[in-house]
């Protein structure tokens, strides 16, 4: 079975989560009022806007992320034919570990790491 | 340390100071305005050294207000207690916050409770009652007919 | 960081979690011999109640009727909160003496907080705590309490 | 004359963040309200907002007998209820002057162990759960609940027992009761080094905890904290050892310090407490003298015009009840001093710059119980 | 064999082919799959949270729910009848385009993961030829439903999660990656089907040595963290955020989310039982002909199912041991000790692959 089975699974998980949302709107009444729909913060109003721009540090990791994952993508190509290629294909990935680890290294004596 | 001659010190550095008789501990009466000056003075002289401030309340004495702080020196192991009268109607004295930093929020609980003010302190907004209430609770002639209630 | 630091790092922080998981495993495995929970409705028929529990005031009656109350009032000063209030008439005896009893003995559950103040003030050993404990009801009012019965007097010779 | 309350916002275009923790918030125990300032996860600065469980008992003490108004301290720092009513007990006691029968200090002292073990028990395993693991906590509640069990059994009630009066105990001890003390110390040993196992090793657990919240010896005094949360930095506090009362002079017992002054330091700190609480139970258990367990006092008590002023180490620290007398059946004003609120103080200073998850592991170190602050 | 899925399928996929055109004969057998899925996603989510409360309750020491059912067996069932009943409550300032997408996001790359994973010997939904690339580039989809959900919460608690769990699942998935490679190094491809062929003669977990070892548990400590469970529930963080990015949610939508969380963990589970414990491949040892016979006739979906569970055991059995690890050690944890390991690991596994030392 080929990729229609991916759409399937789709239209079967949208059908699924839409209808139980469409039974439980259908099975109770809904009332609102003011307090209900108050963003909740223990109980107490919230101060200030609530999207804000954030602190750096989340975002830093992602940036590393993005190009050790990339990186991670060259080595699938590579990990299927290993056992053909032989020794000469260790002698490769040693290399481009290498250089990644170094990256890594980097990295962390830049600071990118370590939480601020 | 013993009870006089702590008081010995204290009456030599301080004669406005009169000691009371009888008590648990050394019960001093200061004036407001000698306090922020004295109170600096006990913590920093070395025989002395009262350097943790364990009780700090406030006790209407109809008509005046006076104010109590239990001073104990850690390494001494001695207790003292210094007392200050204050005017009802305006009663103001200087903060010891910057002195014995658990004073902020003591202060914070006598200002709302007893509405004393506090001078130089960093922060006197009310902590434990809602920012809107009116008079002050453990005053002996706070009336509240809806929430109190007398058995 | 040496590599020799590293590596030990590595082994002692995983061998911290695999003696937490030790024990957690162990409770798993012990799960059917030892509960620390109760079921707690199904097990009324077997729950043991302290004899000392203070659930409330109760005030014993023995088979004529008849209650240890003078109306003293010791209790209703004792309490802390106003719970108990005793209302006291005045009873003739036969011998054409005015005698004081109680009317009634309210008292108010609602406020109680159990604090055994009252049956130690009681000279007399008119009221005692029961073992009681669910006392939570629809409506307020149904925690007012008339603790002496319909009709009841106070037993012979105690005064 | 007075400063109005500021209303802190944001400033907009920076990154600053204002949250709410609390008053209905599974780490605050309770309904402890603290308004933070954010920098993404680090904090800039924590304000307590107190008084939502306020009943202003120090009011209603005014208005009650000196018998009456012991009861109310049991609803205050509700895991050492026993404690705050020994020190009550002692106060009214202080100001009476009489002598207590020798076997009533042997079954105060007791319970106070007891109650000590079991709220470090609690917050123990509250403290598991602060930092995100669930099981300890109903372990800690396997043993907390043996010793509500004796309570119970002994006392009437098993958390606001109000069973200290003046001059001694309200009952004599249940005839069950020093078998069951035994019992529970042997569960208890064995059990202790499970928390051990659990808790105290994991690798996770201590670097959640090292090195957080550091609270140096200055600062301990200068807050006024007192308990295991200032013995965690240094500071030789206890009282049972300062200025004792009760039996406790005759007792063979370390006071518990550590130079760490970091989470993991009060963590360690309450833990070796438990044991030390299990060493005076095992001193105390087997030679209770006979006797009474009540003096005899007066029906309606009348302290004499002066001031009074008793502290107590309670499970949390330095709890001081300040009874002033004008010589009528009812205290002219009480002031309950309580290691809470002067132990939350110092939550501003060693939080800042330290992380969200760092605010719920250095709350549940400090072990606030919200009735104790407010009360 | 005397029960096999395999045969199931083939003679039903036989018998439409014959009987109808090839257009019908496609969309009959995707309605089937559809409901099929469906049927498995609400079964498991029934199963696993059921599992989970009786798993913490064993060990904490109490019951767990015992009152719905013989042994409190349909208590998951009671609860998502309340779940339905219970008002979906969309607050007031919330992006509600995005408020209202973000549950199915997470719902649709939790169902079409299943794709690849092979339940039974021959009862794979598609035996794609990337499969072990498709679940890893799929699932890290997930964490925009968590991102989306938080942001359009307009709530601080739901921003903060989703800012850690943004954080937290990208950085796994580097480990995550680099511990399948090891196995995909080692079996020599991609498809689920090659990769548990290759285990004929032996469980990865076995006969790979060290390197398959170590990649199990980096494997394993990752996929928790990517599924945002404790000790790696940064994302929710009760004691901390009271709900993280879920805050917010109420009712039904609460309830997907919870679902795909769950759908998420037998997920990873199933791969990681694929990779490393051999899938549905009977458990043999050497030459004992008798033993191996006798596991072969234990059907292969019970073999499948029983991995994957025992690896869902040990995920909830972290759960309920560990503490929380805060945001800055659990990136330190993967950037300074996981993925230099996961790293050098590969390299350990090559060259065991390349010199034969496996079995």
């Amino acid at each position: 079975m080929g990729a229609g089975s991916l759409i399937a699974l789709m239209i079967a998980a949208i059908a699924f989560s839409g209808i139980a949302l469409l039974i439980s709107k259908f099975v109770l009444k809904a009332t609102t009022n003011k307090q209900k729909g108050e963003p909740y913060e223990c109980g107490i109003p919230t101060t200030g806007p609530s999207r804000i721009q954030f602190n750096v540090g989340y975002y830093l990791f992602a940036l590393v992320f993005l190009i050790f994952d990339v990186e991670l993508i060259f080595m699938f190509p590579w990990a299927v034919v290993v056992k053909e290629v032989g020794w000469l294909a260790l002698f490769e990935i040693v290399i481009f570990l290498f250089i990644l680890f170094t990256g890594l290294l980097y990295a962390h004596k830049k600071g990118a790491l370590t939480w601020k | 340390m013993e009870r006089e001659e702590l008081q010995q010190i204290i009456t030599n550095k301080f004669p406005e100071a009169l000691a009371a008789e009888g008590g648990q501990w050394l019960n001093l009466q200061v004036p407001a305005n000698l306090w922020p000056e004295m109170a600096l003075w006990l913590r920093d002289e070395p025989s002395l050294a009262c350097n943790y401030l364990f009780c700090l309340t406030c006790i209407d004495r109809n008509p005046d207000l006076e104010m109590v702080y239990h001073l104990r020196s850690l390494q001494h192991g001695h207790n003292l207690v210094v007392k200050s009268v204050l005017n009802r109607e305006n009663p103001i004295i200087t903060s010891v916050s910057n002195i014995w930093r658990t004073a902020e929020f003591h202060e914070r609980e006598v200002y709302e409770m007893f509405g004393v003010a506090f001078t130089n302190h960093p922060d006197l907004r009310k902590l434990i009652l809602p920012d809107d209430w009116e008079g002050f609770p453990l005053r002996k002639d706070y009336e509240d007919p809806i929430n109190m209630i007398k058995l | 960081m040496g590599l020799r630091n590293y590596l030990s790092d590595v082994a002692s922080g995983v061998k911290s979690l695999l003696t937490g998981m030790k024990v957690t495993g162990r409770l798993f495995l012990r799960h059917h011999k030892e509960k620390i929970t109760q079921q707690y409705p199904d097990n009324k028929d077997t729950m043991v109640y302290p004899e000392r529990f203070r659930g409330e005031v109760v005030m014993p009656h023995d088979d004529n009727n008849e209650h240890a109350c003078t109306g003293c009032t010791a209790c209703e000063l004792a309490c802390p909160n106003g719970t108990i209030k005793i209302i006291t008439k005045f009873d003739v005896t036969p011998e054409g003496k005015r005698k004081k009893a109680i009317d009634t003995f309210i008292y108010h559950l609602q406020l109680c907080t159990m604090c055994n103040l009252c049956i130690e003030a009681c000279p007399t050993d008119a009221i005692k705590m029961a073992q009681t404990f669910e006392h939570s009801v629809f409506d307020r009012s149904q925690l007012i309490k008339k603790l002496n019965q319909e009709g009841s007097k106070i037993r012979e010779g105690v005064e | 004359m007075y400063r109005e309350t500021e209303v802190i916002q944001t400033i907009p275009g920076t990154d600053e963040m204002v949250l709410n923790i609390g008053p209905q918030h599974p780490a605050t125990h309770g309904v402890l309200h603290l308004v933070i300032t954010l920098n993404g996860e680090i904090i800039k600065k924590v304000e307590p907002h107190l008084g939502y469980i306020h009943r202003s008992i120090e009011k209603m003490c005014e208005s009650l007998s000196y018998r009456q108004f012991i009861y109310s301290t049991s609803r205050m720092d509700y895991l050492s209820s026993h404690i705050n009513n020994h020190a009550c007990a002692l106060c009214v006691e202080q100001g009476l002057e009489v002598e207590i029968p020798r076997r009533a200090q042997y079954i105060r002292v007791i319970m106070d162990e007891l109650t000590r073990i079991a709220s470090h028990c609690l917050w123990w395993g509250a403290m598991a759960m602060d930092v995100g693991a669930l099981t300890p906590f109903f372990l800690a509640f396997r043993e907390r609940e043996m010793i509500n069990d004796i309570m119970e059994e002994t006392c009437g009630a098993r958390l606001t027992m109000n069973y200290m009066v003046p001059g001694g105990v309200m009952f004599d001890l249940h005839p069950n009761f020093v078998g069951r003390v035994k019992h529970f110390i042997a569960h208890f040993k064995s059990k202790i080094d499970e928390y051990d196992e659990l808790v105290t090793g994991n690798i996770i657990f201590q670097n959640r905890l090292k090195n957080i919240g550091v609270l140096r010896p200055e600062d301990a005094i200068s807050y006024g904290c007192s308990g295991p949360t200032a013995r965690a930095s240094g500071v030789s506090c206890d009282l049972r050892k300062h200025m004792p009362y009760e039996i406790y002079p005759e007792l063979q017992f370390e006071e518990v310090l550590d130079n760490g002054g970091d989470s993991f330091a009060r963590y360690l700190v309450r833990l070796t407490e438990l044991r030390q609480s299990m060493h005076i139970l095992e001193q105390l258990i087997d030679d209770i003298p006979e006797g009474d367990f009540q003096a005899k006092t007066k029906a309606v008590l009348k302290l004499p015009k002066g001031e009074y002023y008793q502290p107590i180490e309670t499970a949390r620290g330095e709890f001081g009840v300040y009874i002033v007398s004008d010589g009528s059946t009812t205290p002219y004003r009480i002031k309950f001093r309580s290691p809470g609120f002067s132990n939350l103080s110092v939550l501003d200073h060693i939080s800042r710059g330290q992380k969200i998850g760092d605010l719920v592991a250095i709350m549940g170190s400090l072990d606030l119980v919200i009735p104790d602050i407010d009360r | 064999m005397m029960f096999s899925l395999e045969n199931i399928t083939n003679s039903i996929h036989e018998w439409l082919y014959a009987n109808l055109n090839a257009t019908l004969a496609l969309i009959i057998e995707f309605a089937i799959i559809g409901v099929l899925v469906i049927g498995l996603f609400a079964a498991l989510g029934l199963v696993l949270i059921m599992m989970e409360r009786k798993v913490s309750s064993w060990m904490q020491l109490r019951l767990g729910p015992n009152r719905v059912g013989p042994g409190g067996m349909f208590q998951t069932v009671a609860d998502t009848i309340k779940l339905i009943v219970k008002e979906g409550m969309t607050p007031d300032r919330v992006d509600k385009l995005l408020f209202n997408l973000a549950p199915f996001i997470v719902m649709v790359i939790a169902m079409v993961v299943m794709a690849p994973i092979m339940f039974a010997k021959g009862f794979q939904i598609w035996d794609i030829n990337i499969g072990v690339l498709f679940v890893l580039a799929v699932s890290s989809i997930s964490v925009i439903g968590i991102l989306i959900a938080g942001w359009a919460s307009n709530n601080k608690y739901s921003l903060l999660g989703a800012m850690r769990s943004g954080a937290q699942i990208v950085s796994y998935e580097l480990s995550a990656g680099l511990s399948v490679l090891a196995i995909v190094v080692l079996s020599g491809g991609l498809r689920m089907s090659t990769i548990i062929d290759a285990q004929q003669t032996g469980w990865w977990l076995f006969k790979g040595h060290i390197p398959a070892i170590i990649a199990f548990v980096i494997f394993i400590i990752a996929v928790t963290a990517e599924t945002n469970r404790a000790p790696f529930d940064l994302a929710e963080a009760e004691s901390e955020l009271t709900g993280g990015f879920h805050t917010e949610y109420s009712g039904m939508k609460f309830a997907l989310f919870f679902l795909a969380e769950y759908v998420n963990i037998f997920v990873v589970c199933a791969i990681g039982a694929t990779l490393f414990l051999g899938g549905w491949m009977p458990f043999h040892i050497g030459n004992w002909q008798a033993f191996n016979h006798v596991m072969d006739y234990i059907p292969s979906s019970i073999w499948f199912f029983g991995k994957t569970f025992l690896l869902i055991f040990i995920i909830m059995w972290f759960r309920w041991t560990f503490p929380r690890l805060r945001i800055d050690q659990l990136l330190q944890l993967e950037w300074k000790y996981l993925l230099p390991i996961s790293m050098f690991n590969l390299l350990l596994a090559t060259v065991v692959a390349i010199a034969g030392w496996h079995f």
